[in-house]
């Protein structure tokens, strides 16, 4: 049955997640970007009120919830601040790998460490995305481990990362995705000069040299890695497209506001020729991208992922369209740092950035259209 | 609990009207359109199967329909479906089936008993083919009712109206019309008054047919009202309808809160334009496209594109359905999903054409569709009008009004 | 010296041909699309004005004019109507293959034909576009000539076509141009329900079964043939994108006209929320493509033809969205036949059908970009 | 004759700047990013050398130009050639080079000769770096003219000048700033009055440096007046050109007129930075992409239209300033131009960011290049300014304004 009504769960988490959103997290927004780490004490509240642990499975704690009530919460929680909640601590995009394989023993000393609630930092690298081989990490076979050598791309969470998930594709063509631990492999982390945005999310490359790893590392190889690394990897553009609409609605709402309440020659900004057009562009944006990553957690809980790609494609597309518009609505004010929508807009390039080429996310999608059979049913 | 699977109630009209579109529709489309007519024959023998459509209850009703639940009204939700299939199977055929067309819904709300009786009783299986319209649209004026000019003059017995509507659906074959005019148009909106002016009432003319870009099958009359004697049972409402509430336009904004209900509609035959040229379209690449090289990627991105605004457009669209039938306030969003969908429509299967090539000149679907899509951006309130809709709802909370 | 100052002998062609377009050409594009064909009058006023020379060399009796000369003068023609100027009769786009070698022997019953000002009608068939190989003509080598098999897709002038080039890659892989002559070669024209747009201008398909050309047919082979192809082609495209902009041209000042006089609501429609966002939009985009095409007509004028492909593409785009805005500007009345504008959104999506897929003509431009050296000049 | 080709004294002017902008501004350009801050150094090296953003004038007296043709005027040509030059190089630092700036344009048009030669002599390459600056906007209104509240009020020998102004490029460090206010808000135009306010005027501070998104190392000032008396012989035009007008505001009208001048310029920049990332990432994507695929064909399309982007916007741009040179009204020019570029610049930065994925986040010339970019769509009158305009334009042959 067709139906937009949350449950009665949902309805109570997003309400608390709405309210943290408001109370405690925009306020340290900027604060936390200056200090290039999310405050401590906002850490230790999101680990208390559960919201860390949305994608992790019972059996480790978590409330394993499916994605449709997850992009829910993420949504209003990152209508706070979506920079605090890409620095926030914990395993990251890794969450939705241990997710799919909550038993593996090469997770087990992770799973003990997070016990007491407070899951150190992992970083996720993979290389879906990459294109470039001068600055891609090499995996070579060396008895039943591997030898990694080269340098990541920047990565999300890397600066402050104590595990790292590498899934690469080895020298010999074999997909493998590697489970490291700070404590028994070390790696160098590579941090740039950022400025653009998603300052607090600890972005960095990293850097082997010629490590040796072990093979009780392994969290998986060959078809079952490449299986798991596309499973999870639909789970985590579910997620971040959520977290995109939840920036998009921020943007919207603090534009409205804005443009209903300031005055210039004499009547609200809202009235003048083409505002309110933009405006309803942004929210006519804002609904049709919330829509498609609802349908897109819808399908992927039913384990059918096959929009997840164009979906994140669109969040990236509409995310630079509303949160650029909202700056373009304060005019002046958009560009300075006393309002937050600059940050915004850079934060949300950070985000597109860090997810996927919009194009090419969009052509894959199109090329399993094509090599799809038709769909009969809408 | 979010869900966008169809219950097995939805699928089976879905299926059911995609039967009829693909069966029923297609067959005859191109030569409807080559021909500006929907043949006679056809609509006698839709009618007599008892193919109706009725804008207000759309799905409820269906043929086939099972027992339904008490539990949840889904009208809205059904009408968008169906009219989705219809839109794919050929609009402008849609727009002509037999029955109350968008006259239904403002008589079903604001009618007396009698009038819906009197009305609406005329459209049956066991009758010949018959029509309803609605007429609000004037040379000077978009579709809105403010700026109505035709008027109505209270006489003995009933009302004296004068005035033109243009873009008037089904208007020459309607049985009747409702004719929305102003008694004073010093009074606003309260001087509004909508009533059912039956064919052949002496004064009410159709003076012509306009020739369109698309959607030709379809019937666009111009309707003359020169000096019209309305009865005063024609007034929708009755008499005391408007005494009663004294200068409160509410009946009237009743009628005008159609919209509300027959925009989702609109947008749902939009769309069904937009898959059926995606559906063709893509079925073609696969047939005629190389599978590699940058055509092949060409190809994925446009549809990629297509698949995605259509999926958006549809979501949208069933989001204004549902609130509809669980009650709530739906104005943004049938603005919303109105505007979303007749702009991706033309987009679509202009993308589309543009795979194609130089062979989608040709008497084809596809061009036929481009040119019906237009007309969704346009009647039922123009793209422009549903983003100040959009807007207005926006600024609400703030006392702003754009 | 950078300028925008049309010479003097252009103004006053320009000026010439603005008011042919308004006081002969735009009265008649309603009757010369019901009748499918341009009125035989206006036909001959055009021959004697000389705008249907203005590709011809001077050797021909032709005006040879330079490509930013012609583009100003068809602009202003298309003004009137695109789909009369797509109708005339004439050598068509197969003038740019004649101005490139008028001295060819195979072109001289073609030559001698026109000498009384009067030309044959000619369609221009050319793979380049082509990727569909059910539906394309083919060339097999036999002896000395060829055998042609297979049926074109639609072609403008086909349907009134006196000759045909005949531009493929043969069966063995070379380049082949070839110019046959109704009086020689036989063909089928297959004329489809045409319902679209530019009705007047003769769309068919041509259809050759087994068809056996001579010799002395040949215009070009190889590499030979791929050059002249290529030149001639973007000569085409230069002129077919100035069209474009004056079909814009005409849906703009339309629009203006009609928005800043047509009145609801008791106010103007120009004073609506978004309507002259609208038309500036529209007139952004045909002053930015207007610009395009001259630089791409000066560029092609002194041999280099790099911005050719990706030009017509934006024309294409362009021509779309503000023909396209003027039907949604004049609302119901955009969409009935008692106003131009229905029709010339039609003709414009014609067009764009006729003359190259967008997209492919983008990325074919950006391909010749990341395999050029760079240009440090502006 | 219509051409595109520079002249070889255009191609100098280029030549020049372009040298200047890749040898001087581009290696201290990510470390004024960063610091916020041009360096004073460096400023009083560039000043010696007698490098000035005179944006009045802004070629025609550039260190090597060439002996003038008398034929035809082509200071606006020139200035937006070296202006996209400048902006290539690094639009903070240009805006940061000394001279008059935006104020040099109304002292220019409107001041006494008295006012040109004591306001506009004090930038010399033999004087330390100075500055002008020119102050219209103000916390309830954007940069158009019309919603003034700073207020002259006539005394002895001079006026009293209160309110504050925001957003004014090198406020804080300039010699002088044109300040605009009103002698009577009730007069419209007519009270509206030009005054240079000088450095270190009782009354007259720097109230605090705006934090930004980009050009950072761009000065930007809140400037508060308050009872701040500016001698009458500040009043830009002198007391007399107002008196000898009357109510004709024409002497303001030709400041207000230099916006037609400077937004062609600002469009340049503009240009010039979307150049910059458009350049980089073709050299990136050249060596680090493969030469086959889709990523190859992705690439293609995004660059394509990069680079097309950027040729319309400098046409368009080069048609403003020709326009200006032989004397063409040129403010529809002007605002088309600035509108487009605007957008694209920003547009072409994203788009680069894209292709060059997360390395693009960071310490990198695009991702500067598109931090900067999106204030030229803001400042200088906002695309929805620029928007509005246009269709004035358009729409005043009919008489009608909106």
């Amino acid at each position: 049955m067709i139906s937009f009504q949350p449950t009665a769960d949902e309805w109570s988490f997003v309400d608390l997640a709405k309210d943290f959103a408001d109370e405690r997290i925009r306020p340290l927004a900027r604060e936390c970007e200056q200090n290039r780490r999310v405050n401590p004490d906002l850490v230790k509240k999101v680990d208390e009120l559960g919201f860390a642990t949305l994608e992790l499975p019972e059996s480790w704690g978590g409330l394993e919830l499916p994605l449709i009530s997850q992009i829910q919460i993420l949504e209003s929680l990152s209508y706070g601040d979506l920079g605090i909640l890409q620095g926030l601590p914990g395993p990251g995009d890794a969450a939705s790998l241990i997710r799919l394989i909550p038993d593996s023993p090469v997770l087990n000393s992770y799973k003990d460490a997070g016990r007491d609630g407070s899951w150190p930092v992992v970083a996720f690298y993979h290389a879906a995305n990459a294109i470039l081989p001068t600055s891609e990490i090499k995996a070579v076979p060396k008895g039943a481990g591997y030898v990694l050598s080269g340098t990541s791309q920047p990565l999300r969470l890397a600066a402050f990362a104590d595990h790292l998930v590498i899934a690469v594709t080895d020298s010999d063509g074999n997909p493998l995705i590697l489970w490291l631990d700070k404590a028994d492999n070390s790696w160098d982390v590579v941090e740039g000069g950022y400025r653009l945005g998603l300052l607090a999310a600890g972005c960095a490359r990293v850097r082997f040299d010629d490590e040796t790893v072990n093979e009780d590392r392994v969290l998986a190889k060959g078809s079952e890695a490449q299986d798991l690394l596309s499973k999870a990897l639909s789970r985590v553009y579910v997620l971040e497209a959520a977290k995109e609409v939840g920036l998009m609605e921020a943007a919207l709402s603090y534009a409205t506001e804005y443009t209903a309440q300031r005055k210039a020659f004499g009547q609200v900004i809202a009235k003048f020729q083409g505002v309110s057009f933009n405006l309803a562009d942004m929210a006519i944006e804002t609904q049709a991208v919330r829509h498609l990553v609802r349908r897109s957690a819808e399908n992927t809980d039913r384990e059918e992922s096959e929009s997840v790609l164009s979906t994140l494609a669109r969040a990236h597309r509409s995310l630079r369209f509303v949160t650029d518009s909202a700056v373009q609505l304060l005019g002046g004010h958009g560009y300075v740092q006393e309002f937050p929508v600059e940050k915004w807009m850079r934060d949300a390039q950070a985000q597109v950035i860090l997810y996927g080429r919009e194009h090419d996310l969009t052509i894959r999608h199109g090329v399993q259209i094509l090599d799809e059979p038709i769909r009969t049913e809408a | 609990m979010i869900s966008f699977e169809l219950s097995p109630h939805q699928q089976q009209v879905k299926d059911v009207v995609h039967w009829f579109a693909e069966n029923e529709m297609r067959p005859i489309s191109m030569e409807a359109d080559k021909s500006g007519k929907v043949p006679d024959e056809w609509l006698d023998k839709i009618n007599k199967l008892g193919i109706q459509l009725t804008t207000s209850s759309f799905g409820e009703d269906k043929p086939k329909s099972d027992k339904k639940t008490k539990s949840e009204r889904q009208g809205n939700r059904l009408a968008v479906i169906a009219s989705e299939e219809l839109g794919w199977g050929d609009p402008a055929i849609a727009l002509t089936l037999p029955g109350p067309g968008l006259g239904g819904p403002p008589v079903q709300s604001s009618g007396t008993p009698e009038q819906k009786r009197r009305f609406l009783s005329i459209f049956s299986k066991d009758e010949p083919p018959r029509w309803g319209a609605y007429a609000l649209t004037e040379p000077e004026a978009g579709s809105d009712v403010s700026g109505i000019r035709t008027t109505a003059k209270k006489t003995e017995g009933g009302y004296i109206l004068n005035g033109q509507k243009i873009f008037i659906t089904n208007g020459g074959r309607a049985s009747w019309v409702v004719v929305f005019a102003t008694v004073d148009r010093t009074l606003g909106r309260a001087g509004h008054r909508a009533f059912v002016v039956e064919k052949d009432t002496p004064g009410f003319t159709c003076t012509r047919l306009a020739q369109k870009m698309g959607i030709r099958a379809s019937e666009t009359a111009e309707l003359l009202l020169e000096d019209c004697f309305v009865p005063e049972e024609n007034l929708l409402g009755g008499e005391s309808y408007y005494e009663t509430r004294g200068d409160r336009p509410s009946g009237f904004r009743v009628a005008m809160k159609t919209f509300d209900n027959t925009r989702p509609i609109v947008a749902a035959m939009a769309i069904g334009i937009a898959r059926a040229a995606y559906e063709y379209t893509l079925d073609w690449v696969r047939r005629e496209y190389p599978r590699h090289g940058h055509f092949h990627h060409l190809a994925a991105d446009v549809l990629a594109h297509a698949e995605q605004d259509i999926e958006a457009a549809r979501l949208l669209t069933w989001e204004a359905a549902w609130r509809a039938d669980i009650g709530k306030p739906n104005a943004k969003e049938a603005a919303i999903c109105k505007a979303y969908s007749g702009k991706i429509a033309l987009d679509v299967c202009s993308e589309c054409l543009e795979l194609l090539g130089p062979v989608g000149l040709e008497e084809h679907i596809v061009e036929k569709l481009y040119r019906d899509a237009k007309i969704f951006d346009i009647f039922e309130g123009t793209n422009q009008v549903q983003h100040l809709i959009t807007a207005r709802h926006l600024y609400e909370p703030f006392g702003v009004r754009v």
